[in-house]
């Protein structure tokens, strides 16, 4: 039942080419940078995992993180609802000269697909997006009097997830608003990887704080002292 | 007919198939009594529909914490590693597929994988809690039950009589009598009784059983 | 904004005649036992509030809480997936007679109708209860080659809510598994009405471990020495 | 074209609707600036999409704790009486109808209450955001926005040109001459800078104002 892994490389094995790979964070907020690198690591060692469909509210900052896997062609397809940020030329360079994908989902329907996806509810109805363009060729419905527009879950073959206490179980917490989209992530990928600032036993974890429970995760790695994108950033750090 | 496994013999057999660390909800009733049978060096984890995965056995009478139940309303215990989460999370647990393995009761289970568990029928006051929910909520979805009703009649049937719990739902059954799977829309006998012969299992079995080269001796130790 | 109010009939003032009720808990555990016989002092009192439905996974026990409601004639249908417990007769009789109503539901669709009922979303597909009687008048459809019930929001008009802290802006926390549907209800309800063991001063409840956000509650009443439903019931008390 | 409010004097205006108490959200960038503003003895509730209720102004410069940011990716603090929840919590009480005001930017804003304001074409990166989820979200959609381009066009149009955020959403329009309802899919002149004429306002708006007996004075004072 322990589901602790040694390191950053074992935590990440088993990622491979053309997946559906979630990645927690909101920004730098929450943002694995330590797992995303050692993919990159393996991307630079072996050529896999490439062709990933990568699923974040944003698509990266800079030449780290998200960008630098964009970066490295590891992404053949964004799924997100803010493809900016201070620095997005990673993308947005691969986006107009057409080398990359781009699904645009707006943020409440991009969490709402997401958290489907781990409860197991194939669709649902909501108003955002109703009768723009973001809609088009999605079924809509009236319910009340009102149009709805009909959304799918969204799954994941792998999530890469940043916690700050993990029990050995995979109980989890998470700092401040870093918690964001990854309990979300965790429940709706098949393989759930964690990097945590501490691992403790199974009970130091008070059972009425944790947020996401332990059967939505498969792995758990310390990474003691996880760096935040957001400080790195502002270092100038590339990862490359 | 000859002897049958008792309940708890039927509990136990259902318990050696749970892998260590597997995530299992135990139906109300009879299929609570699984997890006293946990095989030595296992240890599952337990969810129940009202909010706590990892919790342990009854607390000593008197100690009860009514706060702190299972989805039969029985007092229960926490062990480490224990989380609380609201009913819609719990129901995202069963429903998303999380859980390696629900076992519940019948009233009648059919070839084609249907069950029928929640309703004798259109008398008295209806009640399904969360056996709609458990049938598709788990990657196997067993049930535990007696072979024949108190009359004798199967359990096992062709096509449920009684409403449905849920259609296609239902992989392995753990019974009095037998082992059996359910694949492609049959029976498939896996283990029996060794003083039973197929052809009175079959007799007591309202659809055809299919037979593959190997059936297992179905074996339990005197347990209760 | 300050939500407390200075007692139990402040509390549950503008519950009227036909109004949905939500409420929490399951079984004894984290049933809002003092609010609930504040409304049926009222009733008592004032002929009112009367043609109640309420939503509760349960239909009462012995002569206390739901019961008690139900045996002073206020509950004209019920909204629930088990109705029955080791002293059903308060609702039984009345179903039997004819008397009262009964919306079955399924425990995860009920706890999942509450839910999108909060969270905006007006219909949703799950697998529980497809090709069964329960499902029987509801749309369908097939996703991913496998078969869905179509089911709708349940929202209500207030909800009685048992929390363990409360702090005067309304966030809480519960007690062990008495969160069970109370997290839910507080969002699906206009006038959520929250009983707490203790109420405390904004801040004294970690940001981390509120559960339920104050903007889902509306009025917050401190009951120290709130009874556990089962344990009264295990005591022989009758409300009446 | 006469005097006209500065953004900060638009803010203020915003700023005073605002009622002690109120969960509001505030969009990125212009809208934020609503939140310097609130009267004396009111205190509202700021939401922020990734999750984060009660969060108070930027630390100083140094202090920044980037986990602790809002939608806008800013460093926020945290007032007493704060919660944090995820994401699809927090848009449930977006799309829940929980927030009663969200303050919004926009391109164009049409007399039927559709908004513009996340796209100018085609061009460049598509960026949405949480914004159609917003215009949903609260009892109050307003929006906060110069009356006219830096061109000098018109903002409020008859029917928005632009791609769409939201149909039939908003219902407040305060920009830099006027404060204008939407009811009925008509703008209602509620109030217009003292300086300026009915017929100056109506030459610089892309729809018929309607205009009823009572219109107010819209005065702001210097803040910035």
């Amino acid at each position: 039942m322990d589901k602790t892994v040694p390191d950053l490389a074992a935590a990440v094995a088993g990622i491979e080419d053309g997946m559906v790979l979630m990645v927690g964070g909101f920004g730098g907020s929450g943002a694995p940078i330590e797992l995303i690198h050692a993919l990159i690591d393996r991307f630079k060692a072996t050529g896999s995992p490439k062709n990933l469909t990568v699923v974040n509210n944003n698509a990266g900052n800079g030449r780290i993180g998200i960008a630098a896997m964009i970066d490295a062609g590891m992404v053949s397809k964004m799924v997100c609802s803010f493809p900016r940020s201070a620095d997005p030329r990673a993308f947005t360079e691969k986006y107009l000269k057409g080398e990359i994908g781009l699904e645009l989902v707006p943020q409440g329907t991009l969490a709402e697909r997401i958290r489907a996806a781990g409860a197991g509810i194939p669709a649902f109805y909501t108003p955002a997006s109703f009768g723009t363009d973001v809609a088009k060729g999605k079924p809509v419905a009236e319910f009340d009097g009102k149009s709805y527009v009909q959304e799918r879950w969204l799954k994941a073959d792998a999530a890469l997830i940043k916690a700050e206490l993990a029990d050995t179980m995979g109980n989890l917490t998470y700092r401040k608003a870093a918690r964001n989209f990854s309990p979300l992530m965790a429940a709706a990928a098949k393989l759930t990887i964690v990097q945590a600032s501490k691992i403790v036993a199974p009970g130091e974890i008070d059972p009425e704080q944790v947020v996401t429970p332990g059967i939505f995760v498969n792995r758990v790695v310390e990474v003691a002292d996880a760096k935040q994108e957001e400080a790195l950033m502002r270092e100038g750090v590339a990862y490359s | 007919m000859t002897s049958k496994l008792s309940n708890a013999q039927i509990a136990w057999r259902a318990a050696q198939d749970i892998e260590d660390g597997a995530y299992v909800n135990l139906g109300i009733g009879f299929p609570e009594m699984v997890a006293k049978f946990q095989p030595p060096g296992r240890q599952a984890i337990f969810h129940t529909e009202n909010g706590v995965l990892n919790f342990g056995e009854a607390p000593p009478a008197g100690e009860e914490d009514w706060d702190l139940i299972n989805a039969g309303k029985k007092a229960i215990t926490l062990k480490p590693g224990a989380a609380f989460f609201h009913h819609a999370d719990s129901f995202g647990m069963v429903r998303g597929g999380h859980l390696d393995v629900a076992i519940l009761g019948t009233y009648e289970v059919a070839e084609n994988g249907d069950l029928a568990n929640w309703s004798t029928g259109p008398k008295g006051v209806p009640a399904v809690g969360g056996a709609m929910d458990l049938v598709h909520g788990a990657k196997r979805v067993a049930v535990i039950t007696d072979h024949v009703t108190k009359d004798g009649k199967p359990k096992l049937v062709k096509r449920c009589s009684l409403p449905l719990t849920g259609v296609g739902c239902v992989t392995r059954i753990y019974s009095s009598l037998a082992v059996i799977d359910i694949e492609g829309g049959r029976f498939v006998l896996r283990e029996k009784l060794p003083s039973m012969t197929v052809e009175e299992l079959q007799a007591v079995t309202g659809a055809e059983l299919v037979l593959p080269d190997v059936i297992g001796d179905l074996v339990a130790p005197e347990v209760s």
